[in-house]
């Protein structure tokens, strides 16, 4: 049967180790991972710690802070998360997780040792290499800490290159903040620390209000923001709105303010479209974004 | 010993539809012997009434769950009647076949889940699944095969899609068919070891003159259209069927009830057995002679043989359907219809007896009659008759509440009722 | 390219050498309420069954390289933990016979995507490196725009196409494995009245284009149109259903479910692929819908083709074939839409 | 059917199950023996306790309710109001207990008497109009189909047991009828309601080449304006819109908009 035409294993047909960017077989084939240690911050969130199981694999995975990784559990979910913790711990990550859906809400029934396949890390990252040498602003609502959480201690871990760095974080109620334990920690490495909530309650003595009367006192402080500051920003969309809109007006350049957009994502690869806005994937272009890209971004916000 | 007893069974279990029994003996005398249907009328002749032809079959089918198949075709069959179609003899071997599946399954159901629990002393199935999981096994595998047929033959196993006025939408591909003619082939060994799985049951020694109705095969054993008979002897044309069911309504019962030569009658397996047992399958009639069931056999017990009889009949005369269809290529799957004034009847052998439809229509093409006479509203006269005949004989004999209530739940469970249909 | 001509009954033979193959062309279905006849791909045994002069299909071929439905992965699940095994779904080539060039064009579009941009996606790769593809010229159809798309004619992504000189194919061979094929046929070089012929029918087919789109400045003048009240209208008649992008040869958008079987044991992941005509098609965790109007819906369909895609890739991810148009029970076709959007009705 | 369930570590509590059924044709019930090849793993994942179809065995205990069929009669008010009581969740099983199924066909005739006469004579017989379950208590759940996939409710039962939330499609049925590779019937000349229709059937009907009757109710977006052009396009009146529509009920909400002005379609009848 000479006209028999040759069978080709795409997968044999690549060369070099498993994992590669252009490596078609590191498409559905996670790497196997395990919750090592789970921390409830709240009600909704849990701060989980996972460990890829391979060490050579481990090793290898390294992510820059504002990248994200897909999460899966068979039969249940994958889904997005933002790695929230530092980056020079490698496959060692931690995740901070609101239970809201499938994946999410069966995720906080799981106990330590479960595992979970992770794949990535995807996507753009916070350009801290280009932040050096200036202030840094840390805007972060609700949930948006997470995200904010890896930059942070990225900047912790060679604070002497940055200027002056400041944390400004709004929750809804006090038991909705997160990492409260760290605070203190935060402050040590000389971090100005800003932390409101939109309702007190009766154990509260810290201060009420909206972020925007925070990010007021600080660009009070300084009389343009143009040439030194790089700022941050995450939480829902109205808050960064706003936000980013205070930023400009205190003459910070759009493209010196980042944000991380959330999308539906079923591959976090660009292939699925379901994070499709226009041509940019947000899960290739983004998730962090400059504001200029946010503002050209049709129904981005 | 003179026995005392009360029965009474509400919503009686592994049973379609709701039906109670109530039994009252003081002394050794029946005082009340009763079987009621309070199930909820749908009204299906009123629903069609005003509907297209189309409706008819696609409407009128959801009469029944366990049966649709047969509705659906006795339907098409009224309908087709009414409008002068003659199925082509292909629509008529596939509808045929399909009708079989249906029969298979639905005995299959009803043998294994509904009756067999009774006669192994458990409650339902459940547990058999743990004692005697090789026959709920087999019960399934036989069970997949007629279901999986009607899928490929009907396009659905409940409320068939396929199947329509002037034949089927779609024709199931050949090879689909080989399949099933192996997997039939495959299953006699099942049969036979459920053949055998009846003969060690003790069907309950009791039995009443009856008269039996069902349709009248003239070569072969009788399932679709045909002449009507019963064993006192009266014969009937298809469209006659009023004068064959004479239909009332009576106080207990939301369903109808039928009468003929006798103040009550049966249909069903053993009806249709005790008409026709020449034309079954020699085998099916060897399996039949070797578990006792010889016509005109008047215990009603013996229905659930009977079915038992029919599935080995239905697989065997499959196998000559299918190498049928197999042997010549496929014609049309449908042929055109043209509506018309007129009425039609419908008489088909479902599961548990001879079902009837009748349409009336308009000009236009509408309903604006319809009539339904289902095989269990049939039986439930005699159903009743039963019940008072086996108080008054186990009245005499003694027997335990528990007894009787049993003996008087497995009598309504071997005629296999379908009552939601029986009321529709 | 290297060019032959063969004589039209050594297609007989060349279906013949490749026979030990699986072989999906196109094949009749029949005729619609009109009495024209409809065609689709299917996979065929026998040379009679195809029907090369066809229109075109009503499906695309696109479910070759990405079935509706493919299982990504399945898992067994133990006491202590999970294994996950993944399956391309492909073991062996397939040869298309009488692909025409819109459905070859569409499959490079794909190729931008989901093979050659980072991360190229192993399930698609798999079959479509794995399919031989016959190609052959087309007789346009009412609603076929694909030479204002620029895909009318193919210049790369095949083995072997071919084009009808009357009592010859004119065959233009782009794979080794295609010409040591057609060497076992009695091939021709082209004579200099072979490649008249052949200019000429190509020629007589370009005026035989009757739809046209007007993509001049097109990614811009979206840009510009965004706010359009076009797209309410559109929006209007749109079904939500998804038909469009379920017939469109390049329409890639999926989702993912994942399910366990009952017995707790396994589970699995099926992709499937998505529209975004379709309603949840934004939605996200919490039932936040990004695009909750059908004509914001409709109009993303049209931005990610003409106007996304274009800045990613430098051409659009349509090929003209109109199969959406047709196939669309509300009559949307996209050269009415593009022209009600550019402001001429 | 013993031992503890667990998925990926987390223990999984066995649910009590009962199956009612109200007026119907106990077709959906029956669809659940009718997975052969997975039932008695569909048996391990859940504790029956109450199936009449079934079993003799009962009980009044039970977390979720599997109910079938519609309400036409009073007593059957009683009967639903109980079974509430008793479950945490009721599920309305089928178009029946969803929209009222066929039997609220016969609502179209405004004068329920002529409805009885007409199937009983003078015989007296108790009946009301058809409402499905959620018009007397409170649905969590509701399986759609006539009949119900019997794939669908054990991936629906698998997912209660799990915890997941239990998601239907929301777009039409011409979804799955295209992935199924079928001809629109509407070329070939037949009415379907596919466009307007929930899928989650596989388009069970069209890719056995007959027209969607709407059984599942209309899909999240339905629209019926369209729906009704095309119709008309493709050369059906507005009767057979109708005919389709109102079918199974679900699409009563709808009434208002393609129904004619009063929802009881008005026949006109001799008073016999
Ligand atoms: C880049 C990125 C980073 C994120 N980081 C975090 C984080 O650090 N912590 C956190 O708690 N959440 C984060 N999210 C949101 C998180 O992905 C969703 O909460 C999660 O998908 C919900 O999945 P589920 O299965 O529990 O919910 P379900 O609603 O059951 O989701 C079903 C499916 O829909 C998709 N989906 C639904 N909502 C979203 C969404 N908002 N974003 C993406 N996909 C969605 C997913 O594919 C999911 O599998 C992030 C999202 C993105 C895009
Ligand atoms: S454009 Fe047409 S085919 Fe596409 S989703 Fe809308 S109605 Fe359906
Ligand atoms: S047949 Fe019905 S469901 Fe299928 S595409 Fe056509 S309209 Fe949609
Ligand atoms: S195609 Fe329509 S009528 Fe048929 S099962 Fe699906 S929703 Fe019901």
């Amino acid at each position: 049967m000479q006209n028999k035409l040759n069978f080709i294993d795409i997968l044999d047909q690549t060369s070099g180790a498993r994992g590669g960017k252009e490596d078609p077989g590191s498409f559905e084939y996670t790497l196997s991972a395990e919750i090592t240690s789970i921390y409830p911050l709240t009600a909704t969130e849990k701060l989980y710690q996972i460990q890829i199981i391979d060490p050579d694999q481990r090793k290898r995975f390294s992510f820059r802070p504002g990248q994200f990784v897909m999460l899966e559990l068979p039969g249940i979910g994958e889904a997005p998360f933002s790695i929230s913790s530092s980056p020079i711990r490698h496959g060692d990550i931690e995740l901070c997780i609101r239970a809201v859906g499938n994946l999410t809400n069966f995720l906080a029934r799981v106990e330590r040792g479960t595992r979970v396949g992770i794949s990535g890390p995807f996507g753009t990252h916070f350009p801290l290499e280009k932040m050096q040498g200036q202030d840094i602003l840390l805007i972060g609502g609700g949930l948006g800490i997470v995200p904010l959480r890896s930059p942070l201690l990225a900047v912790l871990e060679n604070r002497s290159r940055y200027g002056r760095v400041d944390i400004m974080y709004g929750a809804k109620t006090p038991a909705e903040l997160l990492f409260t334990y760290q605070y203190e920690e935060w402050r040590r490495f000389d971090i100005e620390l800003g932390i409101t909530v939109d309702q007190a309650d009766k154990s509260w003595h810290g201060r009420t209000g909206l972020i925007t009367e925070l990010l007021q006192e600080r660009i009070s402080q300084t009389p343009n923001l143009r040439e030194n500051t790089y700022a941050i920003v995450c939480g829902p969309p109205v808050m960064f709105h706003f936000v980013c809109k205070m930023l400009t007006e205190a003459g910070l350049p759009m493209q010196k303010m980042f944000v991380s957009l959330e999308r539906r994502m079923h591959c976090g690869r660009g292939k699925c479209c379901r994070c499709n806005i226009g041509s940019t994937y947000t899960c290739l272009d983004g998730p962090v974004f400059d504001y200029w890209s946010v503002m050209n971004l049709k129904e981005a916000i | 010993m003179k026995l005392s007893c009360e029965v009474n069974v509400h919503h009686l279990t592994r049973v379609e539809g709701h039906g109670n029994i109530k039994i009252s003996i003081k002394n050794g005398v029946v005082k009340k012997a009763q079987w009621e249907v309070v199930e909820t009328p749908r009204f299906f002749e009123a629903m069609l009434v005003g509907k297209h032809w189309e409706n008819a079959p696609y409407i009128s089918g959801r009469i029944c769950g366990i049966c649709s198949i047969g509705h659906t075709l006795a339907s098409i069959r009224a309908v087709e009647n009414a409008f002068g179609i003659t199925p082509s003899p292909q629509t008529a071997a596939l509808r045929l076949l399909l009708k079989h599946m249906e029969t298979l399954q639905s005995h299959i159901l009803h043998l294994y889940f509904l009756a067999a629990p009774d006669f192994l002393g458990t409650g339902s199935v459940l547990p058999l699944a743990k004692t005697h999981p090789e026959v709920v096994q087999r019960a399934l595998r036989l069970k997949l095969l007629a279901n999986d047929a009607c899928d490929i033959i009907g396009g659905r196993r409940l409320h068939p899609t396929r199947t329509v006025v002037g034949g089927f939408t779609m024709l199931p591909e050949k090879g689909q068919l080989e399949k099933i003619r192996q997997r039939l082939m495959a299953s006699v060994p099942d049969l036979l070891a459920s053949a055998e799985l009846f003969k060690t049951f003790t069907i309950p020694d009791f039995s009443r003159e009856t008269e039996f109705v069902s349709l009248k095969g003239d070569t072969r054993y009788p399932f679709i259209g045909g002449g009507l008979v019963s064993t006192d002897g009266v014969l009937k044309k298809e469209h006659e069927y009023r004068a064959m069911t004479n239909e009332y309504c009576a106080e207990g019962f939301t369903s109808k009830l039928s009468k003929l030569s006798r103040a009550s009658f049966a249909v069903g397996a053993l009806a249709r057995l005790n008409n026709n047992f020449p034309q079954l399958h020699p085998a099916a009639r060897e399996i039949s002679e070797s578990l006792g069931l010889i016509p005109t056999n008047h215990n009603p017990y013996m229905a659930n043989v009977a079915q038992l009889v029919e599935c080995v009949h239905v697989v065997l005369d499959s196998l000559r359907l299918i190498d049928t269809l197999l042997g010549s290529p496929w014609q049309e799957p449908r042929q055109p219809v043209h509506a018309k004034k007129g009425e039609g009847v419908g008489a088909v052998e479902v599961p548990r007896g001879i079902l009837y439809h009748y349409y009336k229509f308009d000009k236009n093409g509408k309903v604006s009659k319809a009539d339904c006479v289902i095989p269990t509203s049939q039986n439930h006269a005699n159903i009743l008759h039963d019940i008072e005949a086996l108080a008054g004989q186990y009245a005499k004999t003694g027997k335990k509440d528990r007894e009787i209530e049993l003996l008087a739940e497995m009598l309504v469970r071997a005629y296999d009722p379908c009552i939601s249909c029986s009321v529709h | 390219m290297i060019f032959k001509v063969f004589k039209k009954e050594e297609l007989a033979r060349l279906h013949e050498l490749l026979a030990v193959n699986i072989i999906v062309g196109p094949v009749s279905k029949g005729n619609d309420r009109n009495g024209k006849p409809l065609y689709d791909f299917d996979v065929t045994y026998d040379f009679n069954e195809l029907a090369l002069d066809y229109t075109q299909t009503v499906h695309s071929p696109k479910r070759f390289v990405l079935p509706y439905h493919e299982t990504l992965s399945t898992f067994s699940i133990t006491r202590d933990g999970w294994k996950k095994h993944v399956d391309l779904n492909v073991y062996r080539p397939l040869v298309f016979f009488g692909m025409h060039a819109c459905d070859i064009n569409a499959l490079n579009k794909l190729d931008l995507v989901l093979a050659q941009s980072t991360y190229p996606n192993p399930y698609y790769m798999g079959k479509r490196k794995n399919l031989f593809i016959i190609g052959m010229g087309c007789n346009p159809e009412p609603q076929c725009f694909c030479r204002s798309m620029g895909t009318d004619s193919v210049l790369h992504g095949f083995d072997l196409f071919l084009t009808d000189l009357g009592g010859k194919y004119f065959a233009e061979i782009l794979s080794a494995t295609a010409f040591d094929l057609l060497t076992q046929l009695t091939c021709q070089d082209p004579s200099a009245k072979d490649l008249a012929l052949y200019k000429h029918a190509t020629k007589e087919k370009s005026k035989r284009y009757t739809a046209t789109v007007d993509t001049s400045d097109l990614t811009k003048i979206l840009d510009l149109e965004f706010e359009s009240t076009a797209w309410d209208a559109w929006g209007e008649k749109c079904l939500s259903c998804g038909t469009c992008a379920n017939v469109c040869p390049t329409c890639y958008c999926y989702g993912v479910d994942e399910h366990v079987d009952p017995d707790l044991k396994h589970a699995s992941k099926i992709k499937s692929l998505h529209s975004c005509n379709l309603i949840d098609f934004a939605k996200v965790a919490g039932g936040h819908n990004f695009r909750p109007t059908s004509a914001s819906r409709l109009k993303y369909r049209y931005y990610h083709k003409h106007r996304g895609f274009v800045e990613a890739f430098e051409e659009s991810l349509c090929v003209g074939c109109g199969r959406c148009g047709a196939a669309c029970l509300a009559d949307i076709t996209p050269p009415e839409v593009i022209a009600s959007v550019r402001g001429k009705e | 059917m013993s031992g503890q369930l667990s998925y990926l570590g987390v223990p999984l509590t066995r649910p009590k199950v009962g199956f009612f059924e109200l007026s119907s044709c106990e077709g959906c019930q029956l669809q659940l023996l009718n997975n052969e090849a997975t039932l008695l793993d569909f048996l391990n994942l859940v504790e029956i306790v109450n199936f009449r179809e079934g079993m003799s065995e009962r009980s009044d205990t039970y977390d979720i309710a599997f109910v079938e069929g519609s309400v036409t009669r009073q007593d059957e008010i009683t009967r639903l109001t109980e079974i509430r009581k008793n479950a945490k969740i009721l599920v309305a099983l089928g178009s029946c207990a969803c929209f009222g199924g066929v039997n609220q066909l016969k609502n179209r005739f405004r004068d329920l008497e002529w409805v009885k006469k007409e199937v009983y004579g003078d015989f007296p017989i108790d009946t009301m109009e058809v409402h499905p379950l959620a018009d007397f208590v409170q649905v969590d759940l509701s399986i759609f189909g006539c009949p119900i996939k019997k794939e669908e409710v054990e991936r629906i039962v698998t997912d209660l047991v799990l915890g997941k939330a239990v998601h239907h499609p929301e777009y039409p049925v011409c979804v799955e009828c295209k992935a199924n590779q079928n001809i629109c019937l509407f070329e070939l000349g037949e009415p379907c309601l596919g466009p307007v229709t929930r899928a989650g059937c596989d388009a069970w009907c069209t890719s056995n080449r007959r027209g969607c009757w709407g059984c599942r109710g209309p899909a999240e977006a339905a629209n019926l304006k369209q729906l009704e052009e095309i119709m008309h396009t493709y050369g059906f009146n507005k009767e057979a819109v109708i005919d389709r529509l109102e079918c199974f009920g679900g699409f009563a909400s709808y009434a208002h908009t393609t129904l004619p002005q009063n929802k009881k379609t008005p026949i006109k009848r001799k008073k016999s």
